[in-house]
């Protein structure tokens, strides 16, 4: 069987910077990965070279063990992405937004699925409203729909939590666990709380490289702290 | 095909953003409407000179509330950093170009449809003509579609309001040649067959110019 | 009509201004590769 | 200073002096402008170096979208800049030219109006250029304005001289060109070639000078942290 997601020898660079350094990186299906490490040391980055946002400078990526190549449009709707940016239109309203992503995904059934998802960010009443009167949390909620429209078999969260409250955080969280959907899910975190509440496994991110890999198993927050501070300053 | 449902997707969703608050529209038809007033205050002329001013005095307002306009089509997208979603999404990039590149037509288009009758009542000369209006048409779309190459590049620089016009504007010089000596010979009276060779200069670089910045525009939003 | 002076005025001009354009590249990259020196020094440090 | 750029300076300054000679000694005065038509054997040469200068821009910045290496941005930006240089002294020689012939400075012919159309486009390329900080970004960009200027050239030119114009087209021969003329303006644009590889030595090398100071001033930055 292949790998949901698989990165060879991924290295990106922005002049003499390496953002990533050869990350090699494989994750199986139907598994939540946490990616945790320092502001700069290359979180961010993987997740926009995986969502193809970014072009690697050099290595590959492989989606269900096929490449994935910016022309090929079929295996890129496999994948889902939350940012921290909402990649809303603020004039639109929430409907007119994902009718338009649904567009761009090719949906069979756009208006059942909309209905469906908005429904279960809890924002159906106010489909209609323009999306630059809504509060912090339900645009996220909304960014949230708009990632898991067209029942991504992947999803990338990148820090998703950013500036949510705490019940938003849950239901956020149980949305992603509970969608019907198969899917592997990936995201990084700076909040170890909910982390291991919810990964399957994490992997710690240092200077580029990937330097740790861990199963969760039952692992408590403090003990995940530990491990965090010494992956990051032990090896120094 | 699903590539030109994504490509009018975008171009209909930039549509309706900017009639929902008008914006940008309402003041580049202003700015638009204000250059042909000025144009009264800066040469004080009678009708049969105001007669061979015209094309020159219409492609002058196309030229500068098109800057305008265009100038914008990416504000959007950079809000909330859209265009990454656009980028995720599996459309490619060049279908992207040709979305923003229609939605900016249609911009363009409202533009003229507010300048041509405005300018014939103001100066009480006649510009409405088939051909004139083909000329237009025809010029709108390499004018448009090199203009959006730019001004994706523009809004990723520092001082994004100056390079689109730096930029733009001598690219251009073959297009605003053509449709304004077209334009001349036509309200001179003179046929279509008087001004292929300048059909000929506006068709060659709408061919090369839709051609160009869609190859060229996926290497302006990568990163 | 003879403008030969003022013919071979331009031409003088226009050669030392490409001249004066040359000797001022120079200056500037003998400025800049002992510049690369002073650097190398440090890194080296 | 490189070897190389010692040859091309050599090359250049001999080139030129016979360049020189036979054009205000060798060959004869022109019949209806006089002496003034010998700034023809300048302008011209120019004219193609500048108009080959962008061609390099352009093929260069092809080879850089492909291969990302900056070396090739570095050929391509000092040969605008040299194509900048020509195309600025294309306008002053015709301005030279026009002065005498038309007793004007400025005169919207065919070929003066299209050179002006083409330096602004190039003077746009190195103001933009200044305007992106990123050095990646620069290149990128850079690599996709002189694609497009180098393209855009043919066009300007074409529709500048269909458009209607009241001033004469400029009258260069009456009848053809003279042996000894023909053998002085080959000569000309081959010393103009010469000049062309001197500056492109000077600039190239200034040009990564530059580079590779920046780069060992950020080393030092990042060892200093």
């Amino acid at each position: 069987m292949s790998y949901a997601i698989e990165c060879k020898d991924l290295t990106k660079r922005f002049g003499d910077f390496k953002a990533l350094k050869n990350v090699n990186l494989s994750v199986d299906k139907n598994r939540i990965l946490a990616i945790l490490g320092h502001n700069g040391a290359g979180k961010s980055t993987l997740i926009r070279v995986l969502s193809t946002i970014m072009h690697p400078t050099e290595g590959k990526v492989f989606i269900d063990g096929k490449e994935l190549k910016e022309d090929d449009t079929l295996l890129r709707s496999k994948i889902g992405l939350l940012s921290h940016n909402s990649y809303l239109y603020s004039n639109l309203s929430a409907k007119e937004n994902l009718k338009f992503y649904s567009s761009l995904y090719n949906l069979k059934d756009p208006d059942k699925r909309i209905d469906e998802i908005l429904k279960k960010v809890n924002l159906y009443d106010r489909r209609n409203d323009r999306v630059g009167t809504y509060s912090r949390g339900m645009t996220q909620r909304l960014s949230l729909a708009r990632a898991l429209l067209h029942q991504p078999s992947i999803l990338l969260l990148d820090e998703p939590e950013t500036g949510l409250d705490r019940d938003s955080m849950e239901l956020l969280w149980e949305i992603v666990r509970t969608d019907d959907t198969e899917r592997t899910v990936i995201f990084t975190s700076h909040n170890f709380q909910s982390t291991v509440k919810i990964c399957d496994e994490f992997i710690i991110m240092k200077k580029g490289s990937v330097v740790h890999r861990q199963d969760n198993n039952g692992i408590t927050e403090s003990d995940l702290e530990k491990i965090y501070s010494e992956v990051n300053e032990g090896k120094k | 095909m699903n590539y030109w449902k994504a490509v009018f997707a975008i171009a209909k969703k930039d549509v309706i953003s900017e009639l929902r608050n008008r914006e940008i529209i309402s003041s580049v038809l202003l700015f638009a409407v204000l250059t042909l007033i000025i144009f009264h205050f800066a040469f004080t002329a009678d009708q049969k000179t105001i007669l061979s001013l015209a094309p020159g005095m219409l492609w002058v307002a196309f030229a500068f509330s098109g800057v305008l306009s265009i100038n914008r089509a990416f504000i959007s997208e950079k809000e909330d950093n859209c265009m990454e979603g656009l980028l995720a999404s599996p459309v490619s990039r060049d279908a992207i170009f040709l979305g923003k590149a229609i939605g900016s037509i249609v911009f363009m288009l409202i533009i003229e449809i507010v300048v041509f009758p405005v300018f014939t009542l103001l100066y009480n000369v006649s510009v409405i003509n088939p051909i004139v209006i083909l000329v237009t048409l025809l010029a709108t779309i390499g004018f448009v579609s090199i203009g959006i190459l730019f001004s994706a590049l523009a809004v990723n620089t520092r001082a994004r309001e100056m390079v689109l016009p730096i930029l733009f504007l001598p690219t251009v010089v073959p297009l605003i040649i053509a449709a304004v000596s077209a334009t001349s010979v036509i309200l001179d009276g003179g046929k279509f067959s008087d001004i292929t060779q300048y059909m000929l200069i506006i068709v060659a670089f709408d061919i090369i110019f839709v051609t160009v910045p869609f190859i060229l525009f996926r290497y302006i939003v990568e990163e | 009509m003879d403008n030969l002076g003022y013919l071979f005025a331009a031409y003088t001009l226009i050669w030392i201004g490409l001249c004066v354009l040359v000797f001022d590249i120079m200056r500037k990259q003998k400025k800049n590769r002992q510049e690369i020196e002073t650097l190398k020094d440090k890194i080296e440090k | 200073m490189r070897r190389r750029t010692l040859i091309a300076f050599g090359i250049s300054a001999v080139m030129i002096i016979v360049a020189l000679v036979m054009v205000f000694i060798v060959c004869p005065t022109e019949a209806t402008m006089g002496n003034i038509q010998r700034i023809f054997y300048f302008h011209v040469p120019v004219a193609w170096n500048a108009f080959f200068s962008f061609f390099v821009t352009f093929v260069f910045g092809i080879v850089y979208l492909k291969t990302r290496n900056p070396k090739y941005d570095f050929i391509a930006e000092s040969s605008a800049k040299i194509g900048l240089v020509f195309a600025t002294l294309i306008l002053l020689t015709g301005m030279i030219w026009a002065k005498p012939i038309w007793g004007v400075w400025w005169t919207w012919d065919a070929r003066l109006t299209s050179s002006l159309v083409m330096w602004l486009i190039y003077l746009a390329y190195f103001i933009i250029r200044s305007y992106i900080s990123e050095e990646e970004k620069k290149y990128r960009f850079g690599s996709i304005i002189g694609i497009v200027g180098f393209i855009d050239i043919p066009i300007v030119a074409l529709s500048i001289q269909l458009a209607p114009t009241t001033h004469p087209k400029a009258m260069i021969f009456n009848d053809g060109l003279h042996g000894t003329m023909l053998l002085t303006l080959l000569l000309s644009i081959a010393a103009m070639f010469a000049v062309y590889f001197l500056f492109m030595f000077l600039y190239y090398d200034l040009r990564t000078d530059e580079y590779e100071i920046a780069r060992m001033k950020k080393r030092l930055l990042k060892e200093n942290d």
